[in-house]
């Protein structure tokens, strides 16, 4: 006892000097607090308020995000400092994660509100904005967990987010169903990784991927036991991340999930999970001494496996969220090869690649939730012959599908070329044959990939429609159409001129 | 004197026990029950290792945050698993397949 | 104000035109999108006055020797360890793509007249058809890799959907058959490109470059990069040029289209409406052919070389293969579909034999070729527009109720099969002339395969006469009994307009062919040299 | 000069120009005028340059890659042989078409195709390199395919252009693979540089297998190559044995056509080609070519013994001299091939103008009769030559020219060609005798059947009574534009013509002007044995002819005069032994080799035409199934591996774990395993 005590006062003055990097984090717990307070004092009818109050305060939250790039230039040690006796770690890639997060945050909670299906919810829409904060509140301790226990409270955080909001239209059994799985599985996986967490932890007796015992500990212990260790925590993360044979709850859950909330589920969490597998990995990659567990063939054989599987069972679906959700793990398949490069390049490609995945897939639930408020549509045979009926939809569906299929002109496209090229890139210096695989196969599966997009044009604009449905409700999706179609907009500008994005990520 | 070796078996049976419970019962709450046996193995597990760990005592905190954690999730779980029951009149998860290909 | 820049962009300002105009104007589209084309085929015509020909001007592999250049920084992207993305905005021209360009113009200026029987939705047709118009001049300026790629990606969704929404029965089939077939090819094209992006480094700048004139330098290369030229890097056991090469070459063999990547070639004629068809056989497989000659050849002229053999044997495989499959054929659009499958045979042919004449005919025999099947799908799409009916045993004795028709059916059959006089025997002869003096000179494609080759020029006899024997000769008898014979009215003045052109540029090109091989000599003569020194 | 001769050249194509433009009767005097302007321009050119040495004028036409292509004019006495004979031929032909085509409705389509058809021959004739050659060869046939298809709503007539079209471009091919292997050789195009004196070609050689020459070599086999090409188009266009079917089938079309195009110009062509190309042919490959000649000339001669229908018969006569000329060529007798080219190309055209003009008469008995006959078969003439004198004087007068009858132009140049092919043979072994001998019978059987047609179109009593007893008929010579070429190719036909002395060939001014210096004069026995022999033959089969055609159906037409009746009568018996000794076997083979024509050689064709439909029908049967159903199988395998990933999708979330477990394990198995 009195050992600790005397460490104490570090303690305490590290947790005092952590605090300034802590910023955004700090502002979302009261903004989250805010919302929940609104809530409770104007009751049912306070949505619009909450939704005022969390936008402006995710604004705000951005705004801080930016200054911390600023705040981390100033520090001479490569822009990187560790928080609460190293239980964060702030830099500059998790700062552009963060970006990522809390700008598709806002755009999310926009949508929220421009749900017709969501609106029509009993309970209101004020609870889901709270979550919301608290989910995002989690994401940004994802992004810069350092040690297990940090891992672990995050996704737990943003998981119990997830599950309430998955489960959130009550009155619906899909909802409900969808629910349940998510948390049944969740559960059981976040219990594997716990699992796998304590035996890292009896292992090398440390928690801390940085402070320097923990991979050493790791190469001392026996690689077998090492092996199930880290594929049990590589459990948990893969959860997050839905690659196979971690996917298995996706397409239920996104297609019962409420369509926001599926927007919700299909990005923000993947994104920061990427960060959680970034720095789960980097001790590890940069251990000259690790032998134990080669990831890069781990990730390349993830990553070719998911994206055949991803794609190839996307192209027999016919609801477009099942097809969103398998395309959304051909997707994360795709994306495992750049973090499967290990390189500053790499990252810089990944992150991008995720933006512009985030921008589409938002934008493309976004004009399902829109049709689906339309004409009604919710499976292909639905969107027959509406893209020439509301033409502005039509043709910003096209648009975002090009840029998920990764045509040019699109910002997809660009996504894909960085990826191509980092890859490529660490290719060249040592021949792996695994990496050639995996571009192959990505190239491939983009093929494939155009197999199901280009199914929902080939329904909105080709196909003749059979029943002639009278234009219910359109009003309401006015503002869904607007916010989708800048979206696309800035997809194609991005398409044309990505030193943009580049520049801020 | 009970060795390490005793916890950690101990705690393996529990994982497995409940993994078993989680993969075969047919009653939502059965599994989320043996979801906890999973999560208590694994607890068990830290406090175990954790007594070598004199210095920072992670293991004993993360044992903390662990239970917390583990108490909130079934509570939301629970919470799910009422509203499934009203919908499908039924918690065995195997009737619930309305979502699938 | 750079010509070709405004060359490539004016449809796109058009088009946007056409955008902010309400529907109520609808029918003043299909003037603007004419009026484009015309202003197009202007400012063609002005390059191809302006064009300075000339050794000094040849291009090929000197970037100072193209012409009209503009070269913008477009997208730099800091990758750190690799240093900058230098992607550039740069378009040029030199004698290969001149002809072609003016080529095209011309052939849009007749697709637009062609698309006036387009009745429904006009305003996404004439969009698209004009972002198709954009691309496809892109794609015969652009000389950097990466602009190349996106003019070239974006022919195909355009495309797509001219077909997809106007086209005929199967038309969903048909395109996206298309689709995957050209996106496979272009994926892995991408591949390549990337692969050649991080090989090349551009001497002045010292980062890595898409400029497809500073890939087609040797001394660009790395030395340990996976396409370099000194030490051979293996893909999958294969040495990596080889790889590089077969993987463009069968990207763009997609487009020509080569035996036997050409089946989506049938179908989407087949589906296309009459305007799409002629863009399509007119300009896109140019592109196809293009691509082979400026970036297989110019990038990978080693293995262009060595594998020279099996081009031609491609190229003599599509001939008879077309041919053959031509003969076959009862619905008119699919025969003339395949005979342009075994016309683009030559094309490949003169390219492999890397021989003057060769080359010179290739290109000519694309221009021509431009030009007659135009008209051929042009004349298809009349009597199509008439009766909605192509098969050969449903006509009989047009020659009475058509005359002026039949004319210009005449013209265009004996024309495309080689007729002296018209442009296509010119080329073919050329071509053939080529080929068999490359077993003399340079001893890449052996005496036979000219001599097969010509055996293309009979069957095109063939399938033409009997084409016409069937349909238009005889005493009249028609599937369609009277209300045929009624709706068979003879050609109209738009048709006429359209048509006159294009017969008149086959009659001309084939009495003056300088007009062709005035412009392309140089840089033919400096492809030939530059292919040259890897011949051993 | 050149200028005149461009001149010439170019007049009909202005005719056809303007012909595309205006209708009605215009067109034909427009394109008279035209034919007449450039005879007249070739009459003056040739009478400043024959035997004037060679005026070849020539500027750039493009250029390729770094070699000129030059395009010119080459005048030798060769060509401006031809330009004049072109024009003196197609003169007459327009004035008579005038008249002839005058009754149909698409009488200014007629005359702009022939107006084109002079130009490309006249453009044949006198240019100066092998793509241009090639060029205008191509358009005769194209122009020529025009012509024959210009009933275009007869069955037979489409059939018979396409077929002609298509024979032509297998012979193209062949000229173009022969131009190729020879620009490949010497790089060049130009006929002077390649064939003139001291040639290219000349200069080339034979070396251990290769063919050298300065500047390239290339295996010996395609010095063949491009020689069996060259027969190839000789072959199509001059209607030589195989490729010969086309020319009777090409009578489809009208007679005037027949007359210019498929007697006397075009078919003359592979002649004139020979004659071009003359310094590549070996020794070896002359032979081949007599031995060509000889037989396609023998074969016709006797296939036309049996033919009834009049333009058919001269077709097949027109075949059989072509044959005279190519053998003529293969033995090295170059100036007699050309001078009975010229003959031919007169005496011919006249034949078929006569044959135009009797059609035309028979044509108008039918319509005003409303008779089911056909007015080309000579079974329901005869008797005409009251009726028509002036047609059966142009008759007599061409016939006896093909017979070869002394005081005929035919005389001078066919005897020249059967005593040069006997000297020929001298010189070889006793086995090549058979090539003279074969044209000496050929040009026997060419007496008998020439004769056979005359007696019965002209003597005897008209048949058509025989169908319908009482008949309207106004037959007669027909208008001044029937007369006048009738009369001036008749004069054409006469010896004085071509040489003053009636007797000698070499005296011909024609045969001089092709004779090589070296040629050595060999008076032997030859020169008065054939043609004393060849002639009084000739007359018995004649009057054989006349026998069996006129007397032997007792019908005595001039019964007046005794002499003949007495004579007849006398010879009877004999007649009858010859008839069963010599007549019917020799028409026997006439049919036989008739047949051998239609089944075999034309069906060796169809049969080719089949295997080609068939091949074409696999390669469909390929596209459709094999290349496509490749691609079903990619979509099959995306369909199986989609299908599999999505069979997890049970719903049951124990599934799922459980299945997610097994992956894992599996993943461990596989790891320890490994």
């Amino acid at each position: 006892m009195n050992d600790l005590l005397a460490s104490l006062p570090g303690q305490l003055t590290n947790t005092i000097g952590s605090l300034p990097y802590f910023n955004p984090e700090i502002y979302l717990a009261v903004l989250f607090l805010l919302v929940l307070i609104t809530d409770l004092i104007f009751g049912r009818d306070s949505a619009w308020i909450c939704r005022i109050i969390a936008i402006g305060g995710l604004l705000i939250i951005l705004f801080k995000d930016l200054q911390q790039i600023g705040l981390l230039q100033t520090r001479a040690d490569a822009g990187s400092v560790f928080l609460f006796s190293n239980m964060l770690r702030l830099y500059r890639t998790a700062i552009s994660f963060k970006l990522i997060i809390d700008f598709f945050a806002i755009v999310l909670i926009i949508y929220f509100g421009l749900d017709t299906r969501l609106r029509k919810h009993p309970k209101g829409l004020s609870d889901l904005y709270t979550i919301v904060i608290a989910s995002i509140l989690g994401l940004h301790i994802m992004v810069m967990a350092v040690d297990l226990l940090s891992v672990y409270i995050a996704i737990e955080m943003v998981s119990l987010a997830s599950y309430l909001l998955a489960a959130y239209r009550s009155e619906n059994g899909f909802s409900a169903e969808s629910g349940l799985k998510y948390v049944l599985f969740g559960a059981v996986s976040s219990a594997v990784m716990l699992y796998g967490i304590s035996l890292l932890y009896g292992l090398t007796g440390s928690l801390n991927y940085f402070d320097g015992n923990l991979v050493p500990g790791l190469i001392a212990a026996n690689p077998a036991i090492v092996t199930v260790a880290i594929i049990l925590v590589l459990v948990g993360i893969g959860f997050k991340l839905s690659f196979i044979p971690m996917h298995f709850w996706v397409p239920d859950v996104y297609q019962g999930a409420p369509t926001p909330v599926t927007a919700y589920l299909s990005t923000l969490p993947k994104v920061a999970a990427f960060a959680l597998l970034i720095n789960f990995l980097t001790p590890f990659v940069f251990n000259l001494k690790w032998v134990a567990f080669d990831f890069r063939l781990f990730l390349s054989v993830i990553g070719v496996i998911t994206m055949i599987a991803g794609n190839f069972a996307a192209v027999w679906q016919k609801n477009i969220k099942r097809i969103l959700a398998y395309s959304s793990i051909g997707h994360t398949g795709f994306a495992l090869m750049a973090v499967a490069t290990f390189t500053g390049q790499g990252i810089s490609a990944l992150t991008f690649y995720l933006a512009v995945y985030v921008f589409a897939n938002i934008g493309a639930l976004m004009l399902a939730s829109y049709f689906t408020n339309v004409g009604g549509a919710e499976d292909l045979d639905g969107y027959k012959g509406l893209g020439i009926k509301y033409p502005l939809a039509g043709v910003s569906f096209v648009i975002i599908l090009i840029s998920l299929t990764g045509l040019p002109v699109s910002a997809g496209f660009n996504g894909k070329l960085l990826v191509f090229s980092s890859v490529y890139a660490v290719y060249e210096q040592n021949h792996n044959l695994w990496l050639l695989l995996l571009m192959v196969t990505g190239a491939l599966t983009t093929v494939v990939s155009l197999f199901y997009y280009i199914k929902i044009p080939l329904y909105l604009f080709l196909k003749k429609q059979d029943i002639e449905i009278g234009p219910t409700a359109v009003e309401s999706g006015n503002g869904l159409l607007i916010v989708s179609v800048i979206l696309a907009a800035i997809v194609l500008l991005l398409g044309v001129f990505p030193t943009y994005l580049v520049g801020i990520l | 004197m009970i060795s390490l070796t005793h916890y950690l078996v101990v705690s393996a049976i529990l994982f497995c026990i409940g993994l078993y419970v989680v993969l075969v019962k047919r009653n939502a709450i059965q599994i989320l029950i043996g979801i906890e046996m999973m999560l208590n193995a694994a607890i068990l597990n830290l406090v175990a290792f954790g007594q070598f760990d004199r210095h920072n005592n992670g293991g004993q905190m993360f044992a903390l945050f662990a239970i917390v954690l583990a108490a909130a999730t079934t509570a939301v779980a629970l919470a799910i698993v009422l509203n499934v029951y009203r919908r499908y009149k039924t918690i065995d998860p195997d009737k619930v397949d309305q979502l699938k290909d | 104000m750079n010509l070709l820049t405004l060359l490539i962009f004016i449809p796109l300002l058009f088009g946007l035109l056409i955008v902010v105009l309400p529907s109520s104007l609808r029918n003043s589209y299909k003037y603007i999108t004419l009026l484009a084309a015309i202003v197009q085929l202007g400012i063609s015509l002005l390059l191809y006055s302006q064009f300075k020909t000339g050794a000094a001007n040849a291009g090929i592999n000197h970037e100072n020797q193209f012409q009209f250049v503009q070269k913008l920084p477009w997208i730099q992207l800091d990758l750190g360890t690799m240093g900058k993305m230098q992607i550039d905005y740069f378009v040029g021209i030199d004698g290969i793509s001149i002809t072609l360009l003016v080529m095209s113009a011309l052939v849009m200026v007749v697709a637009a007249i062609a698309s006036w029987e387009i009745t429904k939705n006009l305003k996404g047709y004439f969009v698209l058809f004009l972002i198709l118009d954009m691309a496809v001049f892109g794609v015969f300026c652009s000389l950097d890799f990466f602009l190349f790629y996106l003019f070239y990606e974006l022919m195909l969704l355009p495309l797509y959907f001219l077909i997809g929404m106007w086209g005929g029965a199967r038309r969903e089939y048909a395109a996206i058959k298309f689709f995957l077939y050209t996106l496979f090819g272009s994926v892995f094209m991408l591949l390549v490109m990337v692969g050649l992006y991080l090989s090349v480094k551009d001497p002045a700048t010292g980062s890595h470059t898409f400029n497809i004139i500073q890939m087609m330098n040797p001394a660009n290369y790395d030395a340990n990069s996976i396409f370099s030229t000194v030490n051979h890097q293996t893909l999958f056991g294969f040495p990596a040029r080889t790889v590089g090469f077969v993987v463009l070459f069968i990207a763009f063999a997609i487009k020509v289209p080569v035996v036997p990547l050409h089946t989506w070639l049938p179908d989407a004629h087949v589906e296309a409406p009459t305007a799409v068809s002629i863009i399509l056989a007119g300009v896109l497989l140019k592109i196809g052919s293009y691509g082979i000659i400026r970036i297989c050849m110019g990038i990978f002229p080693d293995v262009a070389v060595s594998g020279s053999f099996a081009l031609g044997l491609l190229g003599v495989i599509s001939i008879l293969y077309g041919a053959l499959n031509a003969l076959a054929q009862r619905d008119l659009k699919r025969m003339i579909a395949y005979s342009s499958v075994s016309h683009m045979g030559f094309v490949l042919l003169g390219i492999a034999s890397l021989t003057t004449e060769g080359i010179s005919g290739a290109v000519m025999q694309m221009v021509s070729h431009g030009f007659l099947s135009s008209m051929l799908f042009f004349l298809v799409g009349v009597i199509y527009t008439r009766v909605h009916d192509r098969d050969i045993y449903n006509f009989r004795g047009l020659g009475t109720l058509m005359p002026q028709f039949t004319v210009f059916v005449m013209i265009a059959f004996f024309a495309s099969l080689g007729l002296p006089g018209f442009s296509a025997f010119i080329a073919e002869a050329f071509t053939l002339a080529g080929t068999f003096k490359s077993g003399s000179i340079n001893g890449l494609l052996p005496h036979w395969m000219a001599a097969c080759a010509a055996l293309g020029i009979l069957l095109s006899a063939c399938y033409f006469l009997w084409t016409l024997q069937r349909m238009f000769f005889g005493t009249e008898r028609l599937k369609g009994g009277e209300e045929w014979k009624h709706a068979l009215k003879d050609i109209n003045w738009r048709e006429k307009s359209a048509l006159v052109p294009l017969a008149l540029m086959a009659l001309l090109l084939g009495i003056m062919p300088s007009l062709v091989f005035g412009k392309i000599n140089d840089s033919v003569i400096a492809l030939v040299d530059f292919t040259k020194q890897y011949i051993r | 000069m050149a200028y005149h001769a461009l001149a010439a050249v170019l007049l009909p194509l202005l005719a056809f120009v303007i012909n595309c433009f205006i209708k009605g009767k215009a067109t034909g005097w427009v394109s008279t005028i035209a034919i007449l302007l450039s005879a007249v321009i070739s009459i003056i050119v040739f009478s400043h340059t024959f035997n004037g040495g060679a005026i070849h004028l020539s500027r750039v036409w493009f250029t390729i890659g770094d070699t000129q292509l030059y395009a010119g004019l080459l005048l030798n006495n060769l060509s401006i042989l031809m330009l004049l004979l072109v024009n003196l031929i197609a003169l007459p032909v327009h004035i008579f078409s005038m008249a002839y085509m005058g009754h149909d409705q698409r009488y200014g389509r007629y005359f702009t195709c022939l107006s084109l058809f002079c130009f490309s021959m006249l453009a044949l004739v006198v240019v100066d390199n092998m793509v241009l050659f090639y060029t205008f060869w191509e358009l005769v046939g194209f122009s020529s395919y025009l012509l024959i298809g210009f009933w275009y709503k007869k069955e037979k007539a489409i059939q018979a252009n396409k077929k002609a079209f298509i024979m032509n471009r297998i012979g193209d091919v062949g000229l173009l693979i022969a131009i190729l292997v020879i620009y490949a050789q010497f790089h060049t195009f130009d006929l002077v540089k390649l064939f003139g004196q001291g040639g290219l070609v000349s200069q080339s050689f034979f070396k251990d297998g290769l063919w050298i020459a300065p500047g390239a070599s290339i295996p010996a086999i395609w010095q063949y190559i491009a020689c069996g090409g060259i027969f190839l188009a000789v072959c199509a266009k001059s209607a030589q044995f195989p490729l010969h079917t086309w020319l009777p089938d090409a009578m489809e079309g009208p007679t005037s056509v027949s007359a210019l195009i498929h007697a006397a110009t075009m078919v003359a062509a592979g002649i004139f080609l020979l004659g071009r190309v003359y310094p590549m042919f070996n020794t070896a490959e002359l032979d081949a070519l007599a031995f060509i000649g000889c037989f396609t000339a023998f074969m016709a001669a006797t296939i036309a013994l049996t033919q009834n229908d009049l333009k058919r018969i001269l077709a097949f006569s027109t075949i059989s001299q072509l044959g005279f000329m190519v053998m003529a060529m293969g033995i090295n007798a170059y100036a007699s091939s050309l001078f009975h080219l010229v003959t031919h190309a007169f005496f011919k055209c006249l034949l078929f103008l006569v044959a135009g003009v009797v059609i035309h008469e028979m044509q108008h008995v039918k319509d005003e009769n409303q008779l089911d006959i056909d007015p080309q078969n000579i079974l329901y003439m005869g008797g005409l030559r009251k009726r028509m004198p002036l047609t059966f004087i142009a008759a007599i007068i061409g016939g006896a020219a093909l017979v070869g009858l002394p005081l005929t132009s035919g005389y001078l140049s066919k005897d020249g060609i059967l005593i040069q092919a006997f000297e020929w043979s001298d010189t070889k072994s006793i086995g090549y005798k058979i090539v003279p001998i074969m044209m000496l019978i050929t040009s026997w059987l060419t007496a008998f059947y020439v004769a056979r047609l005359i007696f019965k179109v002209f003597f005897g009593k008209l048949r058509v009574l025989d169908v319908k007893p009482v008949v309207i008929c106004h037959i007669s010579d027909g208008g001044w534009q029937y007369r006048v070429p009738l009369i001036l190719l008749s004069l054409c036909c006469l010896f004085p013509v071509f040489s003053l002395d009636p007797l000698l060939y070499e005296q011909s001014w024609l045969f001089k002007a092709f004779t090589t210096a070296d040629h050595l004069e060999r008076m032997n026995i030859y020169h008065t044995i054939i043609p004393a022999g060849l002639n009084i033959l000739s007359i018995a089969v004649i009057y054989l002819a006349y026998a069996i055609y006129i007397q032997e159906r007792k019908m005595l037409p001039f019964a007046q005069n005794n002499w003949a009746f007495d004579f007849s009568y006398n010879q009877w018996y004999f007649n009858k032994a010859y008839n069963t000794i010599f007549v019917k076997p020799v028409l026997a083979l006439g049919s036989g080799l008739f047949w051998f024509d239609r089944k075999v050689v034309d069906g060796f064709i169809r049969l080719l035409q089949n295997i080609l439909l068939w091949l074409s029908k696999v390669a469909d049967v390929m596209d459709r199934y094999v290349i496509d159903g490749f691609l079903h199988l990619l979509t099959a395998i995306v369909q199986y591996i989609g299908n599999f990933v999505r069979s997890f999708q049970t719903g049951r979330v124990q599934y799922y774990l459980l299945s997610m477990l097994a992956v894992i394990v599996a993943w461990f198995i596989f790891k320890t395993l490994i």
